[in-house]
């Protein structure tokens, strides 16, 4: 793949083929039978899986395998304007595609009767969240010690100006001329995930596909390690709550637990 | 939601037909089913077109109203795209099909919205204050598969035609609404390891996955969708791109 | 019955006691049990029925009988504004007296615990369409083939600058001084469905249900005609679809299957 | 929905003794229930009654404020009439009840729109801009049958004296609301074959069917609903009709 | 308790520790189980309850106690602008909270597996309605033979240009510092409804929260009362259908039973 | 909601230990677990943080926008209090949540609002036109108890350094919005008979009510909520009242 880079023009001074910086943590929750959260640009956003489990409404159940049940939600303040809370269409479909594609990952068969929820907590948007949460999610599902198939690995492809550059920013998205997010299970290299808007010529479509297929392909590298930290031979023996990234230079920490903890109220009250 | 020993039956038999390059209404796999087109219908909507598609039946009704811009677009229409999964049009419609619907409009606005068939700015009335609305509305009366594509196809023939209805509400004379050329809409299922196109419901229910395209009259992909728990490998994607290219120009040819 | 005619200033030219004109089919969709489809002056309504069946929510049964569900929906483009989707006041009260109106032409209690779902999609709305509706609706309900008591046929009774007119149109009802929907089972002339709003004087009400009752009989004769369509000797042998009309003289026809079907992609596919 | 023996044979008997002419409550079957009236009860509203009929009681409180016309009707006011079947009025209230609700609230909004009581031109403050908003709410107590005709009186005893509320919105003083004449509604229930006036809650659920007719001073009718699963002969529709007639000008007179 | 009375400016002229006017009466409502009807100053408030009964929605159970489930609900007429139908977040907030404060005084623990629902219609309200609304529902529970611990006696307490003052009115709601509505189990003195908001000085509070359990007092003498007049020696032999107060001077009750019973129709009919 | 024997075990061991002033946790009876702050987190807020007191997450978000002053307080910014028990934090938010939810929000947003932390009519842009509506929207990701504490300090330094976003809207420079200063919210449960400060999840459980107290810098009580079907003497409240005093110096003090 042939990188044309900052000089033409991306906005954040990245090569076309350039994925923005990411980090991904498994095992970030404590209740969640599983969890991950990744900061992927400026996109931040927290995943926890619990299951396989009873459901209230039994109606929803297959006797033949586990319904993965995802849900995708948008914190009121993760855009520019406040968005009003609760589930509204776009919102909807992305849970859709989300489950669908998670379907592929999990052995679904092995939990009949059950439901898997992964619910997908976006706490900032900056474009690309449904590729964000779906490499997020499948690194939560493994977490909470499901069979699985696969990971899922996801990345988008944009047409910008007339090229394809790989994982568009937000302003890349809302001026460009199309957006192609990808999923891919990484063993098998199917696709899993596959949506696109906006323009893309008899051409271009075969080369931004591939272009999508090889970034997930990076992106797995991502989720592996990710597992490794948790589930590799140096282990975390405790759930780690990563720092979440401040957006200004200073230290946004202001209280930590590497310190010694303040015991409050204690003398005051005993 | 358990299935029965004769449904799973069936659905192997629909599997094993096809993975010979067979389908049960004696189709190939790349044959769409015919095609009855009437237009004008409505008398009370700006356009309007029914449908039907084998056994799949819809009708679509346009209207177009006055209504304020979004703030960030103050020189453009606004358009909304709805569709009604009437419970009368499939046994499986009785419960809850909020999400199958929203995914439907979504995907077909999509494809509308990008092909640059309908140019936004041209439902402007007074930049800021005032634009066209328009409502693309698709009623589904009998459903048997592959409702994308009949989607696309009942507001593309809605459209045709269009014209403001200035008068309706005091602003002069009706004038035609420009138009861009139509896209079409082609939807494939995976089945058995090939891929079928414009799928009834049984294909649909037997298919290891969707993959849907709306291809504009250049050859341009304006929209894709994935679903129903897919899984296509990129040469399958690619391919699916290419039947729909052709068949995209097949289809346009057969309705100019 | 006296007729003053259109002399006297029926906006469409009809005489008082004058029927628009109807068109029914009976079997006209292909997964409802059973289907009508009704246009009535400018009407046209699409009737599907389902059932007996068990449905998801079990608290609705009834031990001793079938319930008769009926929905009515109006498409958003039926009307002049766009109506918006979903149900409002008007279609929940209407969707009510349907349902007891054809509870009562349906053998429910052959049909214990179990749920009769008649869904009426109104495309286009012209004034009379809960007659139009329950009159479409006991034929799909009989094209379901399910046991009746006897069919509903129904007719409105208008009153217009004080003339009591049948089957009020659109101007007429909203311009005039009163509707009276009336229903009736016609072998035995129980009244099922009656409802009336305006003003009737006391002598005018009994007139108004006559000329009503003896409309439904009018009714009733193209029912059965539709039924004999598809049901009699020459029975169509499987679902006719039958053209809708189109609101201009021209032909709304614009691709027909009576003309070989053409074949699309498929050289190109395969 | 199931029924157990001892219901069954209390129906029956209901059903038996009506047949007979007789009536639980030893009412003869063209009787009404004692009525008890109160009315200036609640102080933020503008007009308010309590109507008891035997064991049936509801509220009605009624609210005057300025709204926006409809578009269609640019110089009239704007009526609104809600119920709420309060789950503590009976132990069947304890579900969904919009359907039920949603017919009372309509039926009982037909009689009083169509009797003329309320001119909804003279609730226009400024055409095409501002309007009487008049908002009729029923709250239902105490549920023995009948809310149709409790309904209706205690809606026209509320208007009784109803003055617009100009001082509470900065529009000069109150000025009383022009009235009409009060329309009176009727109920009666089809068992064993009669009609029989005023159905308490037992009786209205081992009818045949229910007719409810609102009459205006002129004994004109301004609104019909048949409903509960009922048929009924023309025959019987006209003499519900001429009764109605009668014990509206008997109901009449006595609130005067 | 001082008082510093009227002169320091109630707008009602009561004096700092003096309670509205309140007509309590226990078994009003024909169908309820149990009943009862409050006026306290301006507010009038009904109480209704069901059970112990099964509901409908199985999920909702305890295994080991019942449910008590209040609902508050105020009628659109009951406030100044009329108020929309339906639950919103307040009235959310005081169901919770009565619920809660009810648990306490029934024996749940005797009727496991069921739900005891508590209605209550706000008629009119006037400040203080979830103290009348607590102190009307533990009658209504113990009309409707319901075993108990006690019952709940509620007022509130409010703060007024800087003074501690009881009951507090509508405008000293609106216009004053602070509002703390207390409810006590009266036989153990314990607190089973605490809410408060304003602003109380560190040495208030304590003052604030003596008063109101004194007032509780006050409070539970006039429930005794209203029980003893429907269960007491010269116990009502049916339901009592009290008047409601009228808020002009003249009668409000144009009707009424006491004289005879006009028959109408009567005549007519037969 | 049955309860199996491990459970009630594991919640009589509970109660036995605080009987005997301990806790599963090592911290003694009004002892809160440890905080873990972190602020500025989220770019496209006007102001965020994220609170973790011991296994309890939270992040809170604030906007400010523009928006309508209500018509009773035409000079007075509004503020809108949310929050969101997202089904990731607990086993337990597998349903309806809307009480609890509430409870919480109203809770916490009355202890800012009478804290005086700000000034609405600060908040004034235009008098009886336009104000800044202040958003505060908690996003919960680990429920262990106590989450009315989190939320309020989530809140209150989420509030800091907060600016009028001017300039966003066309307004103008941004300029800091002034504040009061800090409540802090402190919460009891009562288990065995004793007062425990900041409960974890499993503490609420057993516990025999929740008594929840904003106390603003003054001392002053600005909220008081009980909770949990709590049943409380007087003198346990007043006891409460004293313990959170004290410990909200202790809190103020840390985070200055």
């Amino acid at each position: 793949m042939a990188t044309r880079g900052a000089e033409q023009g991306r906005t954040d001074g990245r090569s076309d083929d350039e994925i923005r910086p990411i980090r991904l943590h498994a095992g970030v929750l404590n209740n969640a039978h599983g969890s991950a959260y990744i900061e992927w640009g400026k996109n931040k956003i927290m995943v926890g899986v619990y299951g396989p489990r009873r459901p209230s409404r039994q109606e929803l159940l297959r006797s033949d395998r586990a319904l993965v049940r995802c849900t995708y939600n948008m914190a009121p303040f993760s855009v520019s304007d406040r968005k009003r809370p609760g589930r509204d269409r776009r919102s909807l479909e992305i849970s859709k595609v989300l489950s669908e594609a998670l379907t592929n990952a999990v052995l679904v068969e092995r939990f009949p009767r059950t439901v898997i929820d992964v619910n997908v907590e976006v706490l900032e948007a900056d474009a690309g969240t449904r590729c964000a949460a779906l490499t997020a999610a499948s690194v939560a599902l493994a977490d909470a010690g499901l069979q699985m198939r696969d990971l899922v690995s996801a990345c988008a492809v944009g047409v910008v100006d007339g090229r394809i550059v790989l994982d568009p920013s937000r302003d890349e998205d809302n001026f460009g001329d199309g957006d192609m997010p990808v999923g891919i299970l990484p063993s098998s290299g199917e696709i899993v995930l596959l949506q696109m808007d906006g323009a893309l010529g008899p051409d271009q479509f075969g080369a931004a596909l591939d272009l999508g297929v090889e970034a997930c392909r990076r992106i797995h590298a991502l989720q592996r390690d990710a597992l490794l930290v948790r589930y590799g031979p140096e282990r975390a023996s405790r759930i780690e709550k990563p720092h979440f990234s401040g957006y200004e230079d200073t230290d946004n920490i202001i209280m930590d637990d590497e310190a010694d903890p303040p015991v409050w109220g204690e003398e005051a009250i005993r | 939601m358990s299935r029965d020993p004769e449904t799973i039956m069936r659905s192997q038999m629909v599997r094993d037909l096809i993975g010979t390059g067979r389908r049960r209404d004696h189709r190939s796999l790349g044959q769409m089913r015919p095609l009855v087109v009437e237009t004008g219908i409505i008398a009370q909507a700006d356009g309007s077109a029914r449908v039907r598609l084998g056994g799949t039946e819809l009708v679509v009704g346009v209207k177009l109203m006055p209504a304020n811009p979004y703030p960030d677009h103050p020189d453009e229409g606004v358009m909304h795209t709805g569709i009604r999964l009437s419970p009368l049009a499939s046994p499986s419609f009785d419960r809850d099909l909020d999400v199958e619907a929203t995914e439907i409009a979504r995907v077909v606005d999509r494809g509308i919205r990008h092909s640059g068939m309908i140019d936004m700015k041209r439902l402007c009335i007074s930049p800021g204050e005032r634009v066209w609305g328009l409502y693309l509305d698709i009623h589904v009366l009998d459903h048997d598969g592959n409702l994308f594509d009949a989607s696309t196809l009942g507001i593309v023939l809605s459209l045709r035609g269009l014209a403001f209805p200035n008068s309706r509400f005091g602003m002069g004379e009706d004038s035609p609404v420009p138009l861009g050329e139509m896209p079409v809409t082609l939807t494939f299922a995976k089945v058995a390891g090939e891929l079928i196109l414009d799928p009834t419901a049984e294909e649909e229910g037997v298919s290891d996955g969707r993959i849907t395209m709306t291809i504009d009259p250049r050859g341009w992909v304006r929209a894709v969708q994935l679903g129903g728990c897919g899984h296509f490998t990129p040469e399958e994607v690619k391919r699916a791109h290419q039947l729909a290219r052709s068949s995209a120009e097949v289809v346009r040819g057969s309705l100019r």
